[in-house]
């Protein structure tokens, strides 16, 4: 049974990367992930200057979701060339960057190839983080422009991250495949709020924060398979994926590779756990190798 | 998920403040929660009583802990977890566990459970909150301070030592500031002495996501709070490097 | 304590109204719910035809969420006289609709107000029904069209329930303030899929459906905190309500009453049990009427 | 939640088929399963045995019931329950089991059970895909035909009064054609013998969200589908009328 899979040009040992703000503020972290079994690991998103993030509570989970405001805390592209240094020397990083402009993204993505990475991720999909996130990513003029100017900026693949809190996710996408992205990222998180009653107000500092884990799935899976009909360009599968069944959901909806964030709250084997189930799961149904099984749903 | 506890007690001496709630939830010495009210941040908290009655104790020290502080009898608070790994008491009886300053907090379970306890705090006053705990301790107690002005006179590494001249232990149980961590770590070390040793670092989610709280690549709060000697020998930043919450490396001083 | 409420003009005994699309095709399943302690009950969505809806499978529920593709079945506005009667004996009923034209939104309106509806629900945010239901409530002037035509034809109040499944929700609901809309209704259900591994396929027949319960709360509270910050019309809150506390989300977030579909799975008592919550609460914590909570969470 | 089992048996008399499976699940007698595979609609079927081993044993009689006759040891179905209130059996001694048709398919688990059992069918060879059951059964049966070519000839209602003359029974546990529930159920309200029925209706949730499957303000799926004497007594759609797939109301006959 062959787990290799690649995103365009990218190659994968697996198709499980980790999702980009989990356990990936320092390069420690992303290498632990990378030991663990993910073939890439996403960076948190870094942007030019350190940022602390909003204020604590920032986070909340639940049975059946998280939800966080981090606000995109890191310490700044410069700074984060340490981090990547020793995450880059244990595997495959994707860096992801945010940004407020299209110029100011392709620096950061020119950043994180000099720093090693063999992808660069585009943050446009942050639901809580005001100018940069959603508001950026459903233009698909800007999400063109920004995709654009990075891709002439940078040799390494250009993935666009998307947010499914939009009615034109496929118009979105194809701005990106028209710019000449190399892949598309979905999900990022759905905006969302929890209110306490007992005292009256949101729990997030931030008031609204975005909405992760198996809750999103069938959104996730929903918007691959959407975007998996109007572009031919790869996706990457993200959102509620906790088992190998979910990830298999992803992979038959359309996705080249998936990515697991909020599952790791369960535990750093669910890397392995999951593609031990693709491999069993590939050995019982026949499935030779992961490629065969992208986008089958749709037949 | 986070429960809403009202307020049942509360006790105060000098800027250690201790507040007590009824909350259903099994908890193991060492484990933390994250404490939050309206008009204040999030901030993690280890609990110093487990039992039916829980209770957080805490250094007023900035603004988060001073508006706990003015938390009264019947106010509500908001608790997320417990998190993190607390100690594990291998043998009772061979056991030390030693607290310094505010770190005595978390190890005040295990001493109102009967193990042999060790607290150090710089002057008399800081150990106030403590004593009433210590009067009614079942295993030995000693103190020390650094000032002498009570106890012994020396720090919690010195006061371990003095300890070690009367009887034997096979395990140090110990929480309190970096630096004093940082040598009783060493000493343990040196003198083939187990230990496990509660750590702090900036946090977020508090449940192992966000990655703020990073020691090398340990989670204090999923990983920990509490790391064995073994873990802690591997940390290369321990007792030298913090992450601030951007999740720049800090180095100590 | 004082559980009443009101939706505009419409007083209500209680915040608790049954959502549309759950054990109300039939006039004795809405007489039901309404005796089972809900202040009013919205509808079936009902269209010109009869409609048997999608095939089946058609719905799915898992721990937290139920994704559903239903279709709208419906017997048709005419036959649909018999089961208002029935169910309008009974107590309060919303009568939900939906449409292809303004034109016909005003007629099966009219038709609902002369069956004795206190008010009509336009469905506007069906996101399983092709050329029904999102792709009309995700365009501001189409919106806006509707609710006009529809006001002019009545004379009992207008609801219009929204999509979340766009990012210019608030657009969405200022058209409906701006063409004398009654109030809003958020959420629908959110636009989802799920893909069965061992098949390779989407479960539902119509591959897409909508997602409900638990899961959606977040976003549904998220939905209506946002509304209220855009709109002065009064809001209804839908998505994911099983406790009084999640009800209490949606009223402190800004909704004059709350609508409950999914968790009449778990039982019909849910009505009474969250009017029970509700009680003890505001006694607890100090609120002498529910209309003291609406928005509480904006201060 | 739907699990997707493999089939492990399959056999088929005329147009009746069974196919058993391994599922995990606690079943009562008289719970149904929405069962589906790729190229057929999802349809609800009882399970005709609730032991490690389930199985479920249909009539082919049109498109989505052929596709599944059609499936072979090793093909996979979805099967999405247990829906659904099951038969309560209060007093074994005196309770009689009554299956018509293919609605012999439900009772199997009591007949398997050791309750005496009445089976009732147009001919014999219809009968053939309970008669290992019946052979192996600890309980008293009897079997009757319509056309008598096997065992007493009469239909259901004719069986139960027969049986009735030689045995008490406090209560009837029945499912078969709505027709002959309607009038064993008058026969029960007449003859003061309690009686609980399961009956059927056109099925989409299978778990009680979406009201198509009403018979008056009773879910069929949730409330149901095995109902009570005194539940069946008050509903007036009883015998009578049916719910297309739109929620049609429309007249038996
Ligand atoms: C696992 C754990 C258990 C703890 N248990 C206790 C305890 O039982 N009693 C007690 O008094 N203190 C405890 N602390 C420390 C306590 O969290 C800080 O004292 C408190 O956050 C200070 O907040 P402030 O706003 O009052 O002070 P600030 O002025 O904001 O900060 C003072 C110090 O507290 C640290 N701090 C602030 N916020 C956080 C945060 N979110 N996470 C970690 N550190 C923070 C800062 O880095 C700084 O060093 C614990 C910390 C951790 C990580
Ligand atoms: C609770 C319950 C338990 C049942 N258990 C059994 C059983 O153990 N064995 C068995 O042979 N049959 C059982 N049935 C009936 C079975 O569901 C139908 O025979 C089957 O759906 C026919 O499908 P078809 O496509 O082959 O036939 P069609 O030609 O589609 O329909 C034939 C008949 O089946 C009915 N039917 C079709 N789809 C449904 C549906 N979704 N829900 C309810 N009725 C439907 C139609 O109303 C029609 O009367 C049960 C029905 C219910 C409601
Ligand atoms: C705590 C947390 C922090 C996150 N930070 C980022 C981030 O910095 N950049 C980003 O693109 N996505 C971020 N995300 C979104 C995840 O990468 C992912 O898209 C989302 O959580 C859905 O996947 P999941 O359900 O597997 O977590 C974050 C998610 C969480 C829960
Ligand atoms: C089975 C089912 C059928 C539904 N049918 C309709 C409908 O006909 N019209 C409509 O406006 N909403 C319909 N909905 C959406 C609900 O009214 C509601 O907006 C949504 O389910 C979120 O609320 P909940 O989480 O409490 O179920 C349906 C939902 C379900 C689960
Ligand atoms: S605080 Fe988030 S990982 Fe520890
Ligand atoms: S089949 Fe949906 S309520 Fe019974």
């Amino acid at each position: 049974m062959d787990l290799r899979t690649s995103v365009g040009s990218l190659a994968l040992d697996n198709p499980c990367i980790l999702a980009s703000g989990i356990m990936d503020e320092t390069g420690e972290g992303m290498a632990r992930i990378l030991r663990a079994g993910a073939a890439a690991v996403v960076s948190k998103s870094v942007g030019t200057g350190p940022n602390p993030g909003h204020a604590n509570p920032n986070f909340i989970e639940e049975e059946a979701f998280c939800l966080n405001a981090m606000g995109l805390p890191n310490p700044g592209i410069k700074v984060y060339a340490e981090e990547m240094r020793t995450a880059v020397a244990c595997g495959r990083v994707i860096g992801s960057v945010y940004a407020s402009s299209p110029e100011e993204f392709a620096e950061l993505a020119g950043c994180m190839e000099d720093y090693g990475a063999c992808a660069v991720e585009l943050n446009l999909s942050c639901p809580h983080a005001a100018g940069y996130g959603m508001e950026v990513g459903t233009d698909p003029h800007m999400v063109k422009r920004i995709v654009s100017v990075v891709k002439d900026a940078v040799s390494i693949p250009v993935w666009a991250k998307l947010t499914p809190n939009t009615h034109i996710l496929k118009d979105i996408g194809k701005a990106v495949e028209e710019a000449e992205g190399d892949a598309i990222v979905a999900i990022n998180t759905l905006r969302a709020m929890k209110i306490i009653p007992e005292f009256g107000r949101p729990f997030l500092s931030n008031r609204f924060g975005g909405l992760s884990g198996s809750a999103i799935r069938p959104v996730g899976v929903r918007a691959v398979y959407d975007l998996y009909s109007a572009v031919t360009i790869p996706i990457v599968g993200v959102g509620g994926i906790c088992s190998h069944r979910d990830a298999l959901e992803y992979i038959m909806a359309g996705a080249s590779a998936v990515q697991i964030g909020t599952a790791v709250l369960k535990g750093l084997d669910v890397f392995s756990k999951v593609n031990e189930g693709l491999r069993d799961f590939m050995r019982e149904y026949g499935y030779p190798s992961v490629k065969d099984m992208v986008g089958v749903a749709h037949e | 998920m986070n429960d809403v506890v009202a307020v049942t007690g509360k006790s105060r001496s000098g800027d250690i403040c201790s507040l007590s709630f009824d909350w259903d939830r099994t908890v193991e010495p060492g484990q933390f929660v994250m404490v939050w009210a309206p008009g204040m941040e999030e901030i993690p908290l280890s609990l110093s009583s487990v039992g039916d009655v829980k209770s957080i104790t805490f250094r007023i020290i900035g603004k988060d802990t001073e508006a706990l502080g003015a938390k009264e009898t019947g106010d509500r608070l908001s608790i997320r977890g417990p998190y993190g790994r607390g100690y594990k008491v291998n043998d009772r009886k061979r056991t030390l566990v030693v607290g310094g300053g505010i770190g005595i907090a978390p190890v005040l379970p295990m001493m109102a459970d009967g193990l042999d306890t060790a607290l150090a705090a710089r002057s008399a006053g800081e150990l106030d909150f403590a004593l009433p705990a210590a009067d009614k301790a079942t295993g030995k107690t000693w103190i020390s301070t650094d000032d002498g002005s009570m106890g012994f006179c020396g720090n919690a590494v010195q006061l371990v030592k003095e300890i070690l001249k009367e009887r034997e232990y096979d395990e140090i149980l110990a929480c309190g500031p970096e630096i004093m961590l940082f040598f009783l770590h060493k000493f343990c070390v040196e003198n083939g002495i187990k230990c496990q040793m509660s750590l702090e670092r900036y946090m977020k989610c508090g449940c192992g996501i966000c990655g703020s709280c990073m020691i090398d690549d340990k989670r204090v709060c999923a990983d920990g709070p509490v790391f064995t000697c073994g873990e802690i020998s591997g940390m290369k930043d321990f007792g030298h490097a913090n992450r601030d919450p951007c999740g720049t490396r800090v180095l100590f001083r």
